[in-house]
């Protein structure tokens, strides 16, 4: 019903449901507009001045349009109280029981994404502005108990799949905004505050590259998009050498590469495709302020923190 | 041609120009205290702790303050009274009074900055303050532009009474409505600020 | 004004000192009162209540306000909406945040 | 209305030769004074889109060096021309405007050349994001607004109403230069360190309150502007409520003067809290207060030194308060004027102008209500954020009905495509294209995803310029042989409406797909690097050609426009258009005071073919 609106892939469990209303609202604006569109050519064409040598001054009758109008109108209750206000809620109020719930933090500045993980314990460390350096972005005391074990990443957030999660969203120093589109998420980074979001992500980041995998023509210049995308499979050349491993980025001297080996064309997908995108202004590398969301299979997802936390000091 | 209803009342709305004209100045006055006003509250509102003026500020001096804004005004409606009852040089007396009261205000405005001052507390110390002087400050202002009309009808600008003396009057009552209205902002920032 | 004569205008003066006495009293009686230290909310009511009873008179008798045309009325009563708007609204909404 | 409105009026003041000075520059007559908004807006309108040229260049072809002899050469050459047709025909106008866009051309050569600035001619980030800031700035508070309102209201309120001129003509010239030195501050700051302000129009703390030296002049600029817009909507109101001629009752006044009532309570109203905010902008950024700064802010590493416990919304609830009402300033003008030229170009009444008229006043009081929908990704609950939802569909409804009733007014009628009714009929589906994007912004939970991105400048850009934009060229053409006597050349004028209808088209309907897909605004290589920008990346070139389109279809406007005034085809008549309201019953153009004779008023403001009339239009002071 949308998807003629070219929005991004869905992989959030409430996703569907804005998608949705978009859709809605959008097959709302259509018919409005085409209905208008349609009487607004008639007009012109049948009421020219070459047909219509004369007006007719008393024009419409009736009350067709106050009709409409209140069709309108109507339809609006319907929007808000049947969609926006209900959907809203379940954003903003009905957050998952913190103990089902995976609690992260992420900390916005000049122009990083901080990403704050509790560790085995479960419970954040202190965290203070007197202990931020250049190491330690977000201050953290690794000197306290619940401190020792927390992880800390920059422009990484790794999520399991399936498990909600809620977000605990701040910023040092001026106002960012978390923009996931492949999640539906935006919320501003206010300094100063800290504002909780959430989402249950539903599919893994290999599944989502898996779809959005295409193929591109090699022929006739590079594909300026190629640069972003890796391969899905092996390359491999003549001398049967691997051009491009599966996974690799696809660079412009991989490209040549390839074509000199004679491929005409390549499936590749993209290497991160699910990105926090910053949505507010918030300086000169605002428009670069971009993290990478890795959504893994709960095995991968524990497996990558045992590993984070074999790096830190014992 | 002349721009009708300068001085005559239009009959169907009851005014002249200038009279709906300084109304929706003030109104638009209003707004924009308003939004101070707001910004205060809003800022109170949310802060941890916010202190108690009167530990801060000098009440007794601010009260003096309040009098002597509050008897501008009445010295104000007063020349305009005088210049009704075709009285000029009682109209001379009481603007000359409403101007001194103004400057009279600003002195002891300075003297209350002076002591902040001189302790090295600036706008900057912290919120309270910030809100104290911006607001009393930009309150200041307006006394200022008040006592500078003021004194021109009260100087140069009174020779329109030989001329035209029912324009006169009327902007002697507009320059009051603008003068009473500094008053009105004083008579809320006084306790906003200094009592509570 | 326009029923301007001079019996008018004396009377008027009357009023004047009348007013002029009554935001006098109730200027002292607000700083009286901030003497007592009542808790912040009595405080900020009791001194709101006064600060516009002062500021209700000034507006009707020193501006005439309470004999002034309707245009003029209806101009301000638009401004007080607005201004109750960019009051409440902000306040309403640092109240009501997420979590 | 029984009584005479005509008592205040002293017959014929006599009319003295002024000066130079008294006449062009500080002139108190109404007419000139709108003639003075008109061409600094138009100036400033082209300045600001050239501006946003530079910009689109580098959201095309981020990293490419920009060939900035051809940016700086075409309003050089332009503006060369301009000033030898000037000197040589002895034409002031077109010489001051040649000099004027030889100093844009400078100033884009000045920009253009400077290495810290373009290094190998690519523009280094800090400069999009200042000329983004000053775009948005520039387009609306010295543009449009001020040609909207400085220059249309100005011109022909007072003689729409009947009135010799404004009420205030001292604080309508006050008015015209608090704007032109307002504008010349916002310029200035490109000269300064770290040049304009950055912080996008909307100057956000905290960024803006860390900002280079530019954004302290831009407060300063806006305070100016702010002032200039408070004389401006005090004499408007005054004019509308006060001078109205003998006859001429409320619902009497041809529309464009109810929408310029309404506009100017929305400017009385609305600014002052943008100037307490930037008062309170400027105290944080000079005087080291904390108004807008919160405890704890750590910039690059560093712990800001300030006492802090500001909150960064409050400048958002302030600026909104303003910004919202300031869109709707925007746009009723551009419907007055779209109104008046449909009423004229079908030849009969506007159908439903008393719910037209209505629905403006309902449209303005409601829009003081709507502001916080630009802020529901702040962190808003659901009482807030339901309140704001519901006010902001519920002001879509007068919108609605202004809309369905002019589209309606065209039923029946007898339709002559005029240039001005060209722009006047582009106008309505690209409002509607424009407002009902506006909807999905509208509702918290869809502003999820199109929040800040791509969708949002979509939105406005269709409401504001193909449809104000289109609006106030329409007003031009429709008005311009009141103002000079002759007419625009039908040719050009075509010529400069379909280009532009098609590129306007071309530029912004793209920006909803890549809104819809996810692209964020504000970016400075147009989203190059975002894996879901990806799909859509290919339409920046198709939008930026499209804005480079759009500058080469102005040229023959600006041809037309100046070629017109002395070689334009002569009026025949005060009311070459056979127009209704009273400003076609002066002589043109009009004289000092206006009217020759007090004008009076019998009937309603489109008495267009009217059944038992010899002529088909009826003018308002026919008896
Ligand atoms: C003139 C300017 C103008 C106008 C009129 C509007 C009109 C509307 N705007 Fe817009 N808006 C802006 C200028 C304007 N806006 C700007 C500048 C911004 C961005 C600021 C920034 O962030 O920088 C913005 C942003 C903006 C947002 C914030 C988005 C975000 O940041 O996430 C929202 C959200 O609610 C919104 C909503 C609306 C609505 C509901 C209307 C409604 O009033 C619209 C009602 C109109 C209709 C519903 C159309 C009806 C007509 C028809 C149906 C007829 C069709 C006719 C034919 C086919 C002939 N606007
Ligand atoms: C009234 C408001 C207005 C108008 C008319 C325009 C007009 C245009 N805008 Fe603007 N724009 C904004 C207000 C406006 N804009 C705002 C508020 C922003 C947000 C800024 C921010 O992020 O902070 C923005 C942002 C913005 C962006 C996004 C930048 C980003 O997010 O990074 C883009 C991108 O393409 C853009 C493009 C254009 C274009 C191509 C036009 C074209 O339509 C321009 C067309 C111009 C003309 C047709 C001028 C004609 C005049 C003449 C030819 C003069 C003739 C002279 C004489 C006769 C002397 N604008
Ligand atoms: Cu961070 Cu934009
Ligand atoms: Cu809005």
């Amino acid at each position: 019903m949308q998807e003629f609106l070219g929005l991004p892939l869905d992989a959030s469990a409430h996703g569907p449901e804005i998608d949705n209303m978009i859709g809605v609202i959008h097959w709302l604006m259509f018919a409005l507009f085409i209905g208008w569109g349609i009487f607004f050519v008639y007009t012109l064409v049948r009421f020219r001045h070459s047909r219509q040598a004369a007006a007719d001054t008393v024009g419409v009758k009736g009350h067709t349009s106050s009709y409409l109008e209140v069709a309108v109108a109507l339809f609006e209750v319907v929007l808000i109280v049947g969609f926006a206000v209900p959907l809203w809620a379940k954003r903003v109020n009905a957050f998952p029981d913190e103990k089902e719930a995976l609690i992260v933090r992420v900390v916005a500045e000049q122009f990083a994404w901080n990403i704050h993980y509790p560790g085995a314990d479960g419970q954040f460390g202190r965290t203070d502005i007197n202990l931020v350096t250049s190491d330690n972005p977000v201050g953290l005391d690794r000197s306290e108990a619940y401190g020792k074990d927390d992880i800390v990443t920059i422009n990484q957030l790794n999520l399991p799949v399936g498990k909600p999660v809620i977000i605990q969203l701040s910023s040092k120093d001026v106002i960012h905004s978390l923009g996931i589109p492949l999640l539906r998420v935006k919320q501003d980074a206010i300094p100063g505050q800290m504002i909780p979001v959430w989402f249950k992500p539903v599919e893994t980041t290999d599944e989502i590259r898996k779809k959005l995998t295409r193929t591109y023509s090699l022929q006739g210049g590079h594909d300026p998009r190629l640069s972003t995308l890796v391969a899905m499979e092996d390359y491999v050349g003549k001398d049967s050498t691997v051009i491009a491993p599966k996974g690799s980025i696809l660079f412009e001297e991989v490209l040549s590469q390839l074509v000199e080996a004679g491929y005409t064309e390549i499936t590749a997908g993209p290497d991160t495709p699910m990105e926090i995108a910053c949505s507010q202004l918030c300086g000169l590398g605002h428009y670069r302020m971009r993290g990478y969301v890795f959504i893994l299979t709960p095995e991968k997802y524990e497996e990558w923190l045992k590993e984070e936390a074999s790096y830190l000091a014992p | 041609m002349q721009i009708p209803f300068t001085v005559a009342a239009r009959p169907d709305t009851g005014l002249h120009n200038a009279k709906l004209g300084v109304w929706l100045f003030l109104a638009s006055e209003v707004m924009l205290f308003g939004a101070l006003f707001s910004s205060y509250i809003l800022l109170r509102v949310a802060a941890p702790e916010w202190p108690h003026g009167s530990a801060l500020l000098n009440v007794p001096l601010a009260t003096v303050n309040t009098i002597i804004l509050i008897s501008s005004s009445v010295t104000m409606v007063m020349s305009w009274a005088s210049l009704m009852l075709k009285d000029f040089s009682k109209y001379r007396r009481y603007m000359g009074l409403t101007i001194l009261c103004g400057l009279l205000f600003l002195v002891v405005k300075g003297f209350e900055y002076g002591a902040k001052f001189s302790h090295g507390i600036l706008p900057s110390e912290d919120l309270f303050y910030a809100t104290y002087f911006t607001l009393t400050g930009l309150h200041g202002l307006h006394v200022v532009g008040g006592i500078i009309v003021n004194f021109y009808f009260w100087g140069p600008g009174s020779r329109m009474w030989k001329t035209e003396p029912q324009r006169f009057t009327n902007r002697v009552e507009v320059a009051g409505l603008y003068w009473h209205f500094v008053d009105l902002v004083w008579i809320f920032l006084f306790p906003t600020l200094y009592l509570l | 004004m326009e029923h301007a004569t001079p019996d008018a205008i004396k009377k008027h003066v009357r009023t004047y000192v009348i007013v002029f006495v009554s935001l006098m009293a109730l200027t002292v009686v607000t700083v009286a009162i901030s003497y007592l230290h009542l808790d912040v909310a009595a405080a900020v009511i009791v001194a709101m209540f006064i600060a516009t009873i002062k500021g209700a008179l000034v507006a009707s008798y020193f501006m005439h306000l309470i004999s002034e045309k309707r245009l003029i009325f209806m101009a301000l009563v638009l401004t007080f909406i607005f201004f109750v708007a960019l009051m409440a609204l902000p306040l309403l909404g640092q109240h009501d945040t997420i979590g | 209305m029984q009584h005479t409105a005509t008592e205040g009026y002293h017959a014929g003041a006599v009319h003295h030769e002024q000066g130079f000075l008294k006449t062009y520059v500080f002139s108190q007559d109404h007419k000139t004074i709108g003639l003075q908004y008109m061409m600094t807006a138009l100036l400033f309108l082209f300045f600001g889109f050239t501006l946003m040229l530079l910009m689109r260049w580098q959201l095309a072809y981020p990293g490419k060096a920009i060939p900035g002899e051809a940016f700086a050469l075409t309003p050089g050459v332009l503006g060369l021309a301009a000033l030898l047709i000037g000197v040589v025909s002895k034409r002031k106008l077109a010489a001051l405007v040649g000099v004027v866009f030889l100093g844009i051309a400078a100033l884009v050569w000045y920009l253009v050349s400077d290495e810290t600035l373009f290094p190998e001619g690519v523009m280094v980030p800090e400069l999009y994001n200042s000329f983004g800031a000053m775009h948005g700035t520039i387009m609306v508070f010295l543009g449009v607004v001020p040609l909207a309102v400085g220059a249309f209201g100005n011109y022909v309120v007072p003689l729409q109403v009947g009135a010799p001129d404004m009420a205030f003509p001292k604080l309508n010239m006050a008015s015209y230069w608090s704007y032109f030195f307002g504008g010349v501050v916002m310029l200035s700051s490109f000269f300064l360190p770290g040049g304009a302000a950055n912080s996008g129009w909307t100057s956000y703390p905290p960024l803006a309150n860390i900002a280079t030296v530019g954004q302290t002049v831009w407060l300063f600029g806006m305070v100016l502007l702010i002032t200039s817009s408070l004389l401006g909507s005090v004499n408007f109101i005054v004019t509308i409520v006060q001078l109205r001629a003998n006859g001429l009752t409320f619902m009497r006044l041809p529309f464009f003067v109810w929408a310029q009532f309404v506009t100017s309570f929305l400017l009385l109203l609305a600014f002052p809290p943008l100037e307490a905010a930037g008062i309170l902008q400027l105290m944080d950024r000079l005087a080291g207060t904390s108004f807008f700064l919160p405890s704890g802010l750590v910039i690059s590493g560093q712990q800001l030194g300030v006492s802090g416990g500001g909150s960064p919304l409050l400048w958002q609830h302030l600026f909104w308060f303003l910004a919202h009402p300031e869109v709707y300033v925007l746009i009723l003008p551009a419907m007055g004027i779209v109104a008046e030229v449909i009423a004229n170009n079908t030849r009969k009444p506007l159908w439903g102008y008393k719910s037209i008229v209505y629905a403006t006043i309902f449209l303005g009081f409601m829009s003081f209500i709507v502001w916080a929908h630009h802020m529901f990704m702040t962190g808003m609950g659901t009482v807030i954020s339901t309140f704001f939802q519901t006010t902001t569909m519920i002001i879509s409804i007068p919108s609605v009905i202004i809309l369905t009733a002019l589209v309606i007014s065209l039923y029946g009628g007898s339709i002559r495509f005029t240039v001005p009714m060209l722009f006047a009929l582009a106008f309505l589906p690209m409002f509607g294209i424009g407002g009902l994007t506006g909807l999905p912004l509208g509702l918290a939970p869809t502003d999820i995803h199109l929040h800040d991105t791509y969708y949002v400048i979509g939105h406005f850009h269709y409401v504001v310029a193909p449809g104000t934009i289109f609006a106030l060229f329409a007003g031009l053409y429709y008005w311009y042989p009141k103002v000079t006597g002759r007419m625009m050349s039908e040719r050009l004028g075509r010529i400069h409406f379909w280009g532009s209808f098609v590129c306007m088209n071309g530029i912004f309907f793209p920006m909803l797909i890549q809104g819809l897909a996810g692209v964020s605004r504000r970016l400075y290589d147009g989203g190059a690097q975002y894996s879901h920008a990806q799909g859509v990346l290919q339409w920046n070139e198709v939008m930026s050609i499209s804005a480079f389109a759009l500058a080469v279809f102005q040229v023959p406007f600006l041809i037309n426009f100046f070629w017109s005034i002395k070689k334009g085809k002569k009026v025949e008549s005060d009311n070459p258009w056979d127009a209704t309201t009273l400003e076609w019953q002066t002589p043109t153009p009009p004289p000092h005071g206006n009217f020759t004779s007090l004008p009076e008023v019998f009937r309603g403001p489109y008495e267009y073919s009217m059944p038992g009339s010899s002529r088909d239009f009826t003018p308002q002071n026919v008896r």
